[in-house]
């Protein structure tokens, strides 16, 4: 025997397989938006436990990002860092390397765009690219510590990510105190970037205040689909993947695993760096202490909720930026105080990962069917 | 530099070393047992905060240090078993739900202690007292170290004790035998008849037991004190030291104790005319190289596992 | 909607803070401040807090002055001055408070476009805080006079972060010791850092510790809540330190710690802010200016407290008292960080 | 624990009317009712992906039914999971093996039932009771050795012994013999025998038929999931059971044409390896030319996976020169060896042989993935890497719905097929083949018997390593024999050579001279343009 027909069964087989694949995909998508009210429900009970009106604070947390153009801002804005700071550790985290490296490396980046940014002085057009990309290089640096020491001597990369930051935090903040701190100021901060090269606001686009919002947004949206087309489209791509799903099996197909490792710190190390640059040309204009706030760990949490598709990390980027800008307007505008809205924040976090709903439904779905017939 | 070589060899050093790794002892034996029972356990950061949060609250209230502390412990034991189930029976992502079960804990204790005390600091207002001092009779006489140790927390004791501890658990005890097949080959555990679940819930709330011990080291033996996010980061110093022991009961205890040393150097050499940022790196560029230093080491003696394999 | 206009007529005042209360010093003193003004001059007030998290301070303020819930907008700390010169000029009919930092009313680089007419700014010499604090610190171990740290001959500051506003602390401690007739290198100066320099109690006590170790007859933290741990180690050391910022005798609970407290060095935020409104309501409050205020005004100060009277000489207090006349009479100028 | 109550009689375990689905939509298991009664040894036989492992994991409360019942000890039982089935008796030896890799070969035996008192481990009574217990079923184990420093077929003795060590009453053997030398499995069958007089029930699967006639006393034939018959082990014959397999009828003979072996492709010289953990090699000397192929005999862990891995180019050689049609691949890394013209069938495929949650697609493309026509300028085409897949799921009869999906929801045999399909389409100078067809079907080893020849005729060398003998004599055209990592005999000529013979020097009872064993190789010692480097 060599090829033998397909059989009825084997028809039958592939026919459901394919059913049950586009029925997943539905399943997947409705229960990723149940488990979000399931998480907000628990929200509604803790505002109600703690003595809150529940209405009004959702009212206003889930409009009130939108109600003014410059929250429209502070959100895309927001979105921008954050997404940025996700897609950084998704794509090593696709090579399954633990990365928690994305601080070290947005400040790293923060710090080569802004020392561009101030003190070299180039051409329009020119003064914006130039201190983006040495951002990324900086921040791609900054991940190959990390991935070589992990590539080449097998040095944990949790630790050597962890350490990293640490480092780099107090390095920056020692800069930024000391030898670039702006002459004969007393805030804490650095000299302005050069007009040239700030990234472009979007209010100058769109006619109406979005805030500090940039460009930025649209370089976000390219590098995305950049990083999707790099998984899904080129045989480097190909290497992460395959060195994610079984570095032996990587190994033994001729993939030289130890240089796929580090490429995947240096390009999410790259992608951070951007996020530095962003924030530095087109957020503040400048060094700031501590500038990326908690973003580069909650840069891990939008990654992992998009199982570290680069297109899905977008969209987490914005879901969770929005929590983060309602939570703030909800604090702002209702009785509700920060801690509460933090722990709302963090109920969402808890439960939106949870994949027991889908999988229960996609059971059901599937023990029904047997039924049937 | 002799005046450093005479801070390092001084009992108020070793003293300084021991409180200072106390809480990182527990917490990363916290990590430790939870990694090797499969969950990794990022929420010890959390699990201290609740519990150096809970004992002090209830110490205050009840006027019992031994009530207060005990409830720290369970409220972290209770997150330990919360992120299990979180992992288990919803099936979410461990390391999503520990970064939840942080953000909780940071909201939740401010929310507790300004409900309660109407102060969003902390609860120093509270008088809530420390767990005992120990110092075992005759101890002083010994050189050094004598000094160094007594004096010591009851539960800086507790902490060093942990680490025979959890290698005695791991290597002697068919519960750590269990636990240890459970993280590693949960299909070869389950095939066996083992109760996988049930052991890694034991595993999580032991680290969450562990992970609240060195909590409640910071409000009521470090200090008499609850103060808003007052762990400062040091679960987070705890995981590293888990993976830089290697996931070894004597390898974890090390390396919790050399962020204690190093941290430790570094306070001590706080006064010297340089910048304070700077001298605050020693710890971690000392474990970084430390990291490097291990693995080639451990490369050069040429290990059959190709890199990539040791994730 | 936020219009939430104040039925009772009464005007509104909005503490923006880019922190959170319960630090135990400025913001909860300039709170405390207002709530009295609250109380005793019939504002309404509000509490908005934005965290540590810098991403979110410039939209938290955008979002909170182009609200309409308020008359006056009040924020603090350098860190803000750039947000406000940008925001005051856009809502002309509010008005604003800036403490603990003037916004620029050059209108330099775009801000303050209105040179600010609408805000005012309270700076404070907290370097005269500390040059006390420094003179004292030298007179008594000169003196001996702390009881168990007789032999000893220095003293430690305890910061939190080394930015500028807490060296103005440290420059003031320092000079303050000089003038008392000590040596600088007998001040041991060391800033707690980290991931959270004021809100880390353990590693406070654990650096004011290696300062007793090192032979600090007393220290002195600036560093919010870390330096709650400041008061603990003085106890095991057997031991002396200052308070800073509020009166910390009154604020410990614990007796044994509050012994060790020889007195507080008070940078009071809150009564700057409660004359502000006062001030206000009297439609004398300077705005378009900045007032800097320090000893001459008792905005910064110490606690004369009966614990101080015994702990201290009265040879010492009275020199004490001395050289605050001298600060205040302008007769000694103490330099400054800032 | 084993007191739960069984019904005085009826089977002793059965299936009535059980359907599986998986959550992926495969129905694995269709409306089967078996019944096996105390007492007897049953095989289960069937195809790949027959559903066999599936039937079992169900006895065994690893997998619950979609519908029907599971019986055991005459009741209907609900099994939520191994420890209700092992609470009434049932044991399992897994077909992919579940052993915890750093644990030592003790430890995983007495796992989960660990000698001890209060709640510690006494490791000296687990290594004890390992010894014992070896010694006495034949099954020969280095107690205290970790599982992951020993060989594939000491861990399968392991998984063995685990099963036996717990006393079964039903004892579920899911393909224990792929990986066990003929002695071994004589040993194996001697313990079966012994257990089921002593009224133990056994379930037994394999694909080698002739070890089903030899220890069944009836067998079970699973098709596409459904079950098609049960007879007497005495009304059987090979063909018999393999025509109710497929559903017709079946050749077994491999023809095989005479090699017409050319130039030499493979020269291997005094290849020597010194491995951290496992066998050393030791001045290994042979040609493999064009157009033959060559099989290497020997004792599972005799320096076979080494010899592999070297050649392969995922160990780098200690001493000795390997040349491949005349380039010396020293200095190539795995890429490089493939570049050359290198095809190799890892034998556990489970650990690099695949990577189990990519798709079949990913998995057949891991040496071609950057080159036309998969991609181009650096641009991969996943239209392109799909059509491939779906040409090789065909031309090797890969039973899968859709290329996308993940290899670890392939049966064993059909994960074995993707590999070789992988390696024999690359169209490789010198194809390495570990254990090509173990867990493999009878079609689909027939069926890879004819590429490998094919392979052969087509000019490729052809390095063939197994552990079953039967294969190797059925296959090969030349024979090497390795023993504690030295080449101890080779054949030139397998017609009329016997199991029994070649046993002899697989046991180093006996062994051929120096002489015979280089005679007619070009240069003994490393190729001479090479001298230089290897001093
Ligand atoms: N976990 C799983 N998820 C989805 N499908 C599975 C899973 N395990 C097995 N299958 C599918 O179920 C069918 C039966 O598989 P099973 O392992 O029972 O076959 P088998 O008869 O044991 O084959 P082999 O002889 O190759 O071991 C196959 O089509 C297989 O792809
Ligand atoms: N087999 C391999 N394993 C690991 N890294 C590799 C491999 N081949 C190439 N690389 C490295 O990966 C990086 C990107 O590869 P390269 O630039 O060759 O990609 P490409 O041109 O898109 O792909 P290709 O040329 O293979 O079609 C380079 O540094 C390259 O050296
Ligand atoms: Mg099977
Ligand atoms: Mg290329």
């Amino acid at each position: 025997m060599t090829t033998t027909p397909m059989t009825a069964i084997e028809t039958e087989d592939r026919r459901q397989y394919r059913a049950t694949r586009r029925r997943d995909f539905a399943v997947d998508l409705s229960m990723a938006l149940a488990t979000i009210l399931a998480a907000l429900a628990i929200g509604f009970l803790v505002m109600l436990a703690t003595g809150n009106d529940p209405v009004r604070a959702y009212e206003v947390m889930l409009t009130g990002p939108l109600e003014r153009s410059f929250r429209v801002g502070r959100w895309l804005e927001d979105a921008t860092t954050l997404t940025l700071l996700g897609l950084s550790v998704a794509i090593p985290f696709r090579a399954r390397q633990i990365s928690l490296g994305a601080e070290s490396q947005v400040y790293a980046g923060a710090l080569a765009a802004a020392t561009v940014a101030i003190f070299v002085p180039l051409p329009p057009v020119v003064a914006v690219i130039v201190p983006m990309a040495a951002a990324a290089a900086a921040g791609a640096g900054m991940g190959l510590v990390p991935g070589a020491m992990k590539a080449r001597l097998g040095a944990n990369e949790i630790v050597a990510t962890l350490m990293l930051n640490a480092i780099v935090v107090r390095v920056y903040d020692y800069l930024v105190n000391g030898p670039l701190k702006a002459s004969g100021s007393s805030a804490v901060h650095s000299e302005s970037i050069q007009q040239d090269s700030a990234l472009t606001p979007l209010s100058d686009w769109f006619g109406v205040p979005l805030g500090r919002a940039n460009i930025g947004f649209g370089v976000m949206l390219l590098t995305a689909a950049a990083l999707w087309l790099l998984i899904n489209r080129t045989p480097l791509g190909y290497r992460i993947r395959m060195t994610g799903a079984n570095p032996d099996f990587a190994a033994y197909g001729g993939i030289r695993v130890p240089r796929v490792i580090e490429w995947s710190f240096v390009i999410g190390g790259a992608v951070a760096g951007l996020a530095g640059a962003h924030l530095v040309q087109g957020v503040y204009g400048r060094l700031e202490p501590g500038l990326a706030g908690s973003l580069a760990f909650e840069g891990i949490v939008v990654a992992l909720l998009a199982r570290n598709n680069p297109l899905v990390v977008v969209i987490a980027g914005l879901f969770y930026s929005y929590l983060r800008a309602g939570g703030d307007i909800m604090e702002q505008q209702t009785d509700v105080g920060t801690e509460i809205v933090v722990v709302i924040q963090a109920v969402i976090v808890l439960l939106v990962t949870a994949q027991a709903l889908p999988n229960l439904l996609k059971r059901r779905i599937a023990r029904r069917q047997v039924g049937v017939r | 530099m002799s005046s450093v070589l005479d801070v390092v060899l001084s009992s108020a050093f070793l003293a300084a070393v021991l409180r200072i790794a106390t809480p990182y002892l527990l917490a990363a034996f916290g990590g430790l047992v939870a990694e090797r029972a499969g969950i990794s356990n990022i929420a010890l950061e959390g699990q201290m905060l609740s519990a150096a949060c809970t004992g002090a609250l209830v110490a205050g209230y009840s006027g019992s240090v031994a009530l207060g502390a005990v409830s720290g412990v369970a409220v972290a034991t209770l997150l330990g078993v919360l992120l299990a189930a979180l992992r288990l029976e919803l099936g979410a992502d461990a390391i999503i739900a520990g970064i939840g079960l942080n953000l909780l804990a940071s909201g939740g204790t401010a929310y507790a202690v300004y409900s309660l005390l109407d102060d969003k600091g902390g609860t120093s207002g509270l008088k809530s007292g420390s767990l005992p001092s120990i110092t075992l009779p005759g101890v002083e006489n010994v050189p050094v170290l004598g000094d160094a140790l007594s004096g010591q927390n009851l539960v800086t004791w507790l902490a060093f004790l942990a680490a025979p501890f959890v290698a005695w658990l791991f290597y002697r005890t068919r519960f750590g035998f269990h636990l240890r097949a459970v993280g590693e080959m949960p299909d070869a555990a389950e095939s066996v008849g083992i109760a996988v679940r049930r052991v890694q819930y034991t595993g999580l709330a032991l680290s969450g037991a562990l992970a609240g011990l060195a909590g409640v080291f910071l409000s009521m033996g470090y200090v008499s004190f609850f103060v808003r996010d007052m762990t400062a980061g040091r679960g987070f110093i705890a995981l590293a030291a888990v993976f830089l022991g290697g996931l070894r009961p004597w390898g974890v205890f090390l390396a919790a104790l050399g962020f204690g040393a190093a941290e430790a150097l570094a306070v001590q050499l706080g006064t010297l005319d340089v910048p304070p940022q700077l001298v605050s790196t020693i710890p971690y560029v000392m474990t970084l190289v430390a990291l490097a230093l291990y693995a080639w080491r451990r490369k050069r003696r040429g290990r059959a596992v190709p890199a990539a394999a040791s994730l | 909607d936020d219009s939430g206009a104040s039925s009772s007529g009464k005007p509104r005042i909005k503490l923006v803070l880019n922190g959170g209360l319960g630090d135990k010093s400025f913001f909860d003193s300039a709170y405390a401040g207002l709530k009295k003004a609250e109380k005793d001059l019939g504002y309404d007030l509000k509490v908005v807090e934005l965290g540590s998290d810098r991403t979110k301070w410039e939209p938290g303020f955008e979002d909170a002055a182009s609200a309409d819930d308020y008359d006056i907008l009040a924020a603090g700390t350098f860190d803000v001055t750039d947000y406000i010169g940008k925001l005051a000029p856009e809502f002309p009919d509010k008005k604003f408070w800036v403490f603990d930092a003037p916004v620029d009313y050059s209108g330099k680089n775009g801000a303050c476009s209105n040179k600010c007419e609408n805000v005012y700014s309270v700076t404070f010499k907290q370097n005269e805080g500390g040059y006390l604090a420094g003179f004292l610190a030298e007179k008594l171990v000169a003196a001996k006079a702390l009881k168990g740290a007789e032999s000893l001959k220095k003293v430690g500051v305890m910061g939190g972060v080394k930015i500028p506003l807490i060296e103005d602390f440290v420059v003031g401690f320092t000079s303050g010791f000089q003038a008392a007739g000590g040596k600088k290198s007998d001040v041991l100066v060391q800033y707690v850092g980290g991931d959270k320099p004021f809100g880390d109690p353990a590693k406070g006590k654990e650096i004011s510790t290696a300062m007793y170790g090192q032979g600090a007859a007393l220290v002195w933290p600036v560093a919010g809540l870390s330096g709650l741990g400041t008061f603990e180690s003085a106890v095991s050391a057997e031991r002396y330190a200052f308070g800073v910022d509020s009166d910390q005798y009154q604020t410990l609970t614990d007796q044994a710690q509050k012994n060790t407290v020889v007195t507080s060095i008070l940078k009071n935020v809150g009564n700057a802010l409660y004359k502000a409104a006062q001030d206000d309501q009297k439609d004398t409050l300077k705005y378009g200016t900045v007032s800097t205020v320090g000893l001459a005004e008792d905005a910064v100060g110490y606690v004369n407290d009966d614990h101080f009277k015994e702990l201290v000489p009265e040879k010492i207090r009275t020199e004490l008292q001395e050289a605050a006349d001298k600060v205040r009479s302008g007769s000694v100028t103490v330099p400054s960080a800032l | 624990m084993m007191n739960e109550p069984w019904g005085k009689d009826g089977p002793a375990v059965a299936a009535r009317q059980v359907t599986k689905t998986y959550a992926n939509g495969v129905r694995a298991v269709r409306s089967v009712d078996l019944e096996v009664p105390p007492g007897e040894i049953r095989a289960v036989v069937g195809e790949n992906g027959a559903g066999k492992s599936t039937l079992m994991k169900m006895f065994y409360g690893l997998e619950q039914p979609s519908a029907g019942a599971i019986l055991v000890g005459g009741r209907t039982r609900v099994l939520r999971g191994p420890a209700s089935a092992i609470a009434l008796g049932v044991g399992m030896v897994h077909q992919n093996l579940m052993l915890v890799p750093s644990f030592t070969v003790a430890q995983n035996v007495v796992l989960g039932v660990e000698p001890g008192r209060r709640g510690l481990v006494d490791p000296k009574a687990a290594v004890e009771t390992t010894a014992r217990l070896a010694e006495e079923s034949g099954l020969t184990v280095d107690p205290r050795a970790r599982v992951e420093e020993v060989s594939v077929g000491m861990r399968q003795r392991t998984e063995i012994l685990k099963a036996l060590h717990r006393k079964a009453r039903v004892l579920i053997l899911d393909e224990p013999t792929a990986v066990l030398t003929p002695q071994e499995t004589e040993d194996l069958f001697a313990a079966v025998r012994r257990l089921r007089d002593g009224g133990m029930t056994v379930l037994f699967i394999s694909h080698k038929l002739r070890e089903v006639l030899e220890i069944s006393d009836k067998v079970s034939v699973m098709r596409a999931g459904s079950l098609v018959g049960t007879v007497a082990t005495a009304d059987a014959t090979e063909r018999s059971l393999a025509s109710m397999m497929v559903g017709r009828d079946l050749s077994l003979d491999v023809e095989r044409s005479p090699a017409r072996p050319t130039e030499t492709t493979l020269r291997v010289r005094s290849l020597g390896y010194e491995a951290p953990t496992g066998q050393w090699l030791h001045g290994l000397d042979f040609d493999v030319a064009a157009g033959e192929i060559v099989g290497v005999a020997g004792i599972e862990g005799n320096g076979q996976s080494e010899l592999a891995e070297i050649l392969a180019g995922l160990r780098r050689p200690g001493t000795g020169t390997v040349h491949l049609d005349g380039t010396d691949t020293a200095g190539l890394d795995v890429a490089g060896h493939r570049g050359a013209g290198i095809g190799y069938v890892p034998e556990d495929r489970l650990y690099n042989g695949a990577a189990l949650d990519a798709s079949i697609a990913d998995n057949l493309v891991v040496d071609r993935h950057d080159r036309p026509p998969l991609a181009r300028r650096g641009v991969l085409y996943p239209g392109a890497v799909r059509a491939h897949a779906e040409e090789l799921i065909d031309e090797y009869a890969i039973r899968t719905p859709d290329p996308s999906v993940p290899v670890r929801a392939l049966s064993g045999g059909n994960l074995q097929k993707v590999i070789v399909a992988r390696e024999l389409s690359a169209g490789p100078r010198l194809l390495i083949a570990s254990q090509v067809t173990r867990g493999v079907d009878i079609g689909a080893m027939r069926f890879m018997y004819e590429r490998l020849v094919a392979a052969r005729d087509a000019g490729a060398a052809v390095l063939l390593i197994s552990a079953d003998l039967t294969e190797l004599l059925a296959l090969s055209d030349r024979l090497l024999v390795l023993k504690d990592g030295r080449l101890v005999a080779r054949f030139d000529d397998t017609t009329g050579l016997t199991e029994k013979r070649v046993g002899l020097y697989m046991l180093g009872v006996e062994e051929h001279d120096r002489d015979q064993l280089t005679a007619g190789l070009d240069t003994l010692t490393a190729g001479p343009e090479d001298l230089g480097e290897t001093t």
